[in-house]
């Protein structure tokens, strides 16, 4: 166990799987950098470094450098998946998917169903979502209600560094295609994550706050924000759960059920636009299979129905603050 | 033409397989039996027997919209196909995909595709897998001259280049994308993209049987032998209309007739190999009427099939959820 | 006014249009069909035959056969909106979204956002969506939750002829990029169509039945199945309300909480896969804002988390059922 | 060299522009007063302006995320540009665009954009409109080594062929995308990928202003007598990183400076006018001085310039909802 940041676990993940399993490849666009260049044939490791150091220790043959082809590249991996290998595809930006979107969805997502459950595809998309980085509206969304909306994927969605590690190695191993969401602020978070592999299941969120008034369901970067609300407004007494999605597909009903049971009173916090996304889906699900339970209206945080703005001052208004769940807070306890 | 007589008599009986099955499917279709969206490769038969011939179990394609020519050339059992394509429980891929997605990974067969240009991406991906493992096998793609248009081609195509992979790209150029002629539709030509993204590509002669076994075999060496991938431009025609229900209105009525008569790649064969003494008529003949009863039986077989059920809807979309 | 199909209606709309504007312009593949071929010069008018006769009255320099290159087709129809034509651009199937959705998404949704508000674009995109035809998991889908997710454009799904004609003439009018939704089984549909042009305002849901015990939401296909319940379960002494929400972004939110208000009941019925889809979308619209109108918990029918499955058995099992709504509404109403 | 006096004095004013634009910016970025993903194009500034000079303000460019010259060259305004990159309500976009995002539609600038391989399906669409209704305009596509490998290239540069677009597709290899080499990246070659598709292609020395200018003279005369579209292959070189903060590992200190001294194409042009004494060095340095000024000024207006605020937020997004 150590400090490791974000970025660090991820990179750790990666490596011991390759160890591990000679049939892990990753590929992407710079997944190494500097392919046929005369300098640094570990330039970059992916645009966030992510996966620096992956090509000297395994070689060009399992860490491969790609064209700026996402078609082909996803297609690569689907292709190379249902034939054997346990590729790691990196999408870079989810903002990229619309030019991709078909190998995901029609191709690896659907293969095991079309095919009459024949076929085993144990693809791995490692993607970045998310705002705070002022990088404008075709390098910020999330996109993450989109890919749950497929059946055949998996979404997961990590909010600190030991998740993460235990998520990624549980999607490497994983028979089933899934599609990994890193949010770009993240990477240098810290936490202390063990040396050692570790999976987590798919499907078993994780109750980061436990609270009695109000329960915040989150999932990715926003979850630090509603811990970080919980912990402020014990001052007031108020006691808030925080439940951590971590996967969005499958989607773990029981704890979600299990926080409305206690509190009656549900904020679900989503970074994504606010037509049909995660929020709406679980606001559904609690609307349907825990009405009984309700105390008060279920509120949702998300940003609105805009695509994101570049400049900081509206960036800063655009995503969801602590200030906005705690007024949300406030609201319904009243 | 250095087949040997059991190699001649396999390509005769999958050329014939295909017809017949496409014959019969035409039918079922037009009667009102046999539902779905059904895309017949009669006529291009030269071309899935031609390349497949030269491939093993291990050996994978990927398939089109018309798949059900390649499914049977890569050696996928025709009752399992028929049965899918009637929807039925026992089918290639108990009912869940139907015509356009007919796979049997067993056989290398990576799956008929319902999205133009599909396919281009995953043979890239099947034969990454080989250069990876060192397999030396050879991932087959086949494709359509509107397909070859398609984004994904051209991606799969340099990437295929750049990384040397062992992969052939068949390009079925049969004239048409839907009532789209490809004199239209392809800016220049299709050889010479696949030559300017670096691949070796040559134009076959698709109604000609020996001409595709031919050139695949040297491609099928060159991927082998680690010389990168090849792009063939298959030119050849398809007899019925794009779908079943196209009443063919974009093409004239000698047109139709010319393919019947004239670029038969069966009758071509059958000529062929006759006239050279290679094999004799009532051989053929005989290939014919069992390849029939074959086929028959795969109809009727087909419809006592049962459907699968209520307990089937929710299986088989993840390995474990 | 006379009974058109749906079919008719929406070629009565784009050839109405056409003659009123030369700027409207059709492009896609095989719209006329025959393109390059000796043979019949208006082939086809798509797959459906939607768009014939256009071609003979309007040339092929406004009806124009494409290559199959979906993200040309509709970019093409982008960057021609953007300066100055108002294109309708077909995407045949749906499910192709996924080789050309960047252009949808991340450009044309967004020109005008990323500009400052300085662009406009009038593009309109045709697209069949839905099952019952026995065509497979990648033909089948509906998938417009995720156009709905975002921002910037508009959805549109009409559920009769009538809306369809109504709806598409706003649609080509309109300044923003509109999907607009026909559903491939609807074609044959008859009903009154007013041979003259007449638009229907987005954002304007129609109550297709009153009533007062159980409010049916619905949108496109799945309308009639809702309006057929109602008819039925009358008998029983159920009085149902059917909503036809016909756009779904922008949504008329005031006529969801008016059925609401009146009912107390909410039933949805929604073909879409059931993660992140309208159904979601409107039953947390309804919890946030007419929480204390609520009688019982929100339901919705939908598909399963399955693709869509080709045998006629299982496709038959897998879609929405006028028993499956029965059952609901006796279920919340006891 | 046919271009009169005050041709060259505008090429050369540009390319001050751009590269004093992109100097400032690199500074600034570098200080961290300047928020956000920037991507310089310092070092390529004869392309831009090159081809530029030959459009108007009704011809339009589709640009990329490298777009500051491509603006600057089509006659975007250099203050509301930089207020842009900082964020400012009055940026040229309202500073919800940025870097990746700038546009000016009076100005023929149809946007950067921030997908690679965004910008040729756009462009088909402005050639479309001008074919469709007969303006004599043409419309001009940048995109990179990298993005000529993208399937969207591909498929517009069919569609420009098949359909007989007014387009230019002009392909600014600078030899890397990203950290990746395009020896590496790009199979077979560029110019034979354009005439594959039926393109006139051909290569152009980008470093060299008079050969882009030539070059693109031709081409919009042929797209203007409807002979078709072309596809420039600019060869050039970057001088900044792949974006502001790369630290080019990749490329080896020689290289950079071998771009620095003997491909900068404000250096060469400079020699070549003087040397054939089309302009005095004197009056360059005026340019020099005035450029330099403009965008000093454009910097501290754009840092005292205020921020959107709240009630900007909402809007835009569509022309009505
Ligand atoms: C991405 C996508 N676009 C469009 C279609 C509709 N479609 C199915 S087959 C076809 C024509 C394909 O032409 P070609 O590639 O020449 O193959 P052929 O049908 O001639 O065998 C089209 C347009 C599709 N299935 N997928
Ligand atoms: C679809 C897509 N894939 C990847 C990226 C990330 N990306 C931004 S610029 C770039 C390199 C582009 O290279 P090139 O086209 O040669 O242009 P250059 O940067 O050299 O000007 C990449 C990979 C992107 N923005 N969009
Ligand atoms: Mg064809
Ligand atoms: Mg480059």
């Amino acid at each position: 166990m150590s400090k490791k940041t974000f970025r660090e676990s991820i990179n750790e993940a990666i490596k011991q799987e390759m160890r591990r399993d000679e049939n892990v490849i990753v590929l992407g666009e710079d997944v190494a950098g500097g392919a046929g260049t005369k300098g640094d044939q570990d330039a970059w490791g992916g645009p966030m470094a992510v996966t620096k150091g992956l090509a000297p220790e395994f070689g060009r043959e399992r860490v491969i450098d790609t064209p700026i082809t996402e078609s082909a590249i996803i297609g690569t991996a689907a292709g190379a998946a249902l034939t054997g290998l346990r590729p790691i595809a990196d999408l870079m930006f989810v903002d990229f998917m619309g030019v991709c979107f078909d190998q995901i969805f029609n191709q690896a997502g659907k293969f095991r169903y079309m095919f009459g459950g024949k076929a085993v595809t144990p693809l791995t998309i490692r993607t970045m979502y998310g705002g705070g980085l002022r990088a404008a509206s075709q390098h910020s969304q999330c996109l993450y209600p989109i890919f749950t909306h497929i059946p055949g994927l998996k979404v997961v969605i990590p909010s600190n560094p030991y998740d993460a590690k235990g998520l990624f190695v549980q999607a490497v191993r994983d028979d089933d295609p899934v599609v990994f969401f890193e949010h770009k602020m993240m990477y240098d978070d810290e936490g202390e994550v063990p040396d050692e592999l570790y999976t987590i299941p798919f499907g078993e969120a994780n109750f980061t706050r436990e609270g009695k008034d109000v329960a915040l369901i989150s999932m990715g970067r926003t979850v630090n924000l509603c811990n970080q609300v919980a912990d402020e407004v014990k001052k007031d007494n108020i006691s808030c759960s925080v439940l951590d999605l971590r996967t969005l597909s499958p989607l773990d009903e029981d704890s979600i059920l299990e926080a409305v049971d206690e509190t009656g009173r549900v904020i679900i916090v989503d970074e994504s636009s606010p037509r049909c996304n995660v929020a709406t889906d679980i606001s559904a699900l609690i609307s349907d299979k825990a009405f009984s339970s309700l105390k008060a209206p279920i509120k949702m945080i998300t940003p609105p129905h805009t695509p994101v703005p570049f400049s900081p001052a509206l960036e800063d208004l655009y995503l969801p603050s602590a200030d906005n769940i705690k007024k949300t807070i406030s609201n319904i306890l009243n | 033409m250095q087949l040997n007589r059991e190699e001649l008599i396999k390509a005769y009986q999958g050329m014939c397989r295909i017809r017949e099955f496409e014959d019969a499917v035409h039918e079922e279709f037009a009667s009102g039996a046999l539902p779905g969206f059904v895309h017949l490769y009669a006529g291009e038969e030269a071309s899935a027997m031609g390349i497949c011939l030269n491939l093993n179990d291990q050996d994978t394609i990927a398939s089109t919209h018309r798949g059900h020519g390649h499914c049977i050339a890569k050696g996928c059992d025709s009752k399992g196909m028929m049965k899918e394509l009637f929807g039925k429980k026992d089918g290639i891929c108990g009912g869940k995909g139907g015509s356009m997605h007919i796979a049997d990974l067993t056989k290398g067969m990576l799956g008929a595709n319902g999205i133009v240009g599909g396919g281009p991406p995953l043979t890239c991906g099947a034969a990454l897998t080989f250069k990876t493992k060192k397999t030396g096998n050879v991932a087959v793609c086949f494709l359509g001259d509107g397909a070859s248009n398609q984004g994904t081609t051209a991606e799969s195509i340099n990437m295929a280049s750049i990384l040397k992979l062992p992969a052939i790209f068949v390009v079925e150029d049969n004239g048409y994308a839907e009532a789209t002629s490809s004199d239209y539709s392809v800016g220049g030509n299709i050889v010479d993209r696949g030559k300017a993204y670096g691949l070796h590509a040559e134009k076959v002669d698709g109604t000609d049987f020996f001409a595709v076994h031919q050139a695949a075999k040297e491609a099928v060496e060159r991927a082998k032998n680690n010389e990168g991938p090849t792009l063939l431009h298959v030119k050849l025609s398809r007899v019925y209309g794009h779908y079943e229900g196209d009443a063919i209105t974009y093409r004239l009525d000698e047109e139709t007739k010319d393919i019947k008569d004239n670029k038969d790649p069966i009758k071509i064969f059958k000529r062929k190999v006759t006239e050279s003494g290679l094999l004799e008529e009532s051989q053929l003949e005989e290939i014919e009427k069992s390849i029939k009863k074959e086929i028959e039986e795969a109809v009727s077989e087909s419809k006592e099939a049962k459907y699968p059920v209520e307990s089937d809807l929710l299986t088989d979309v993840y390995v474990k959820y």
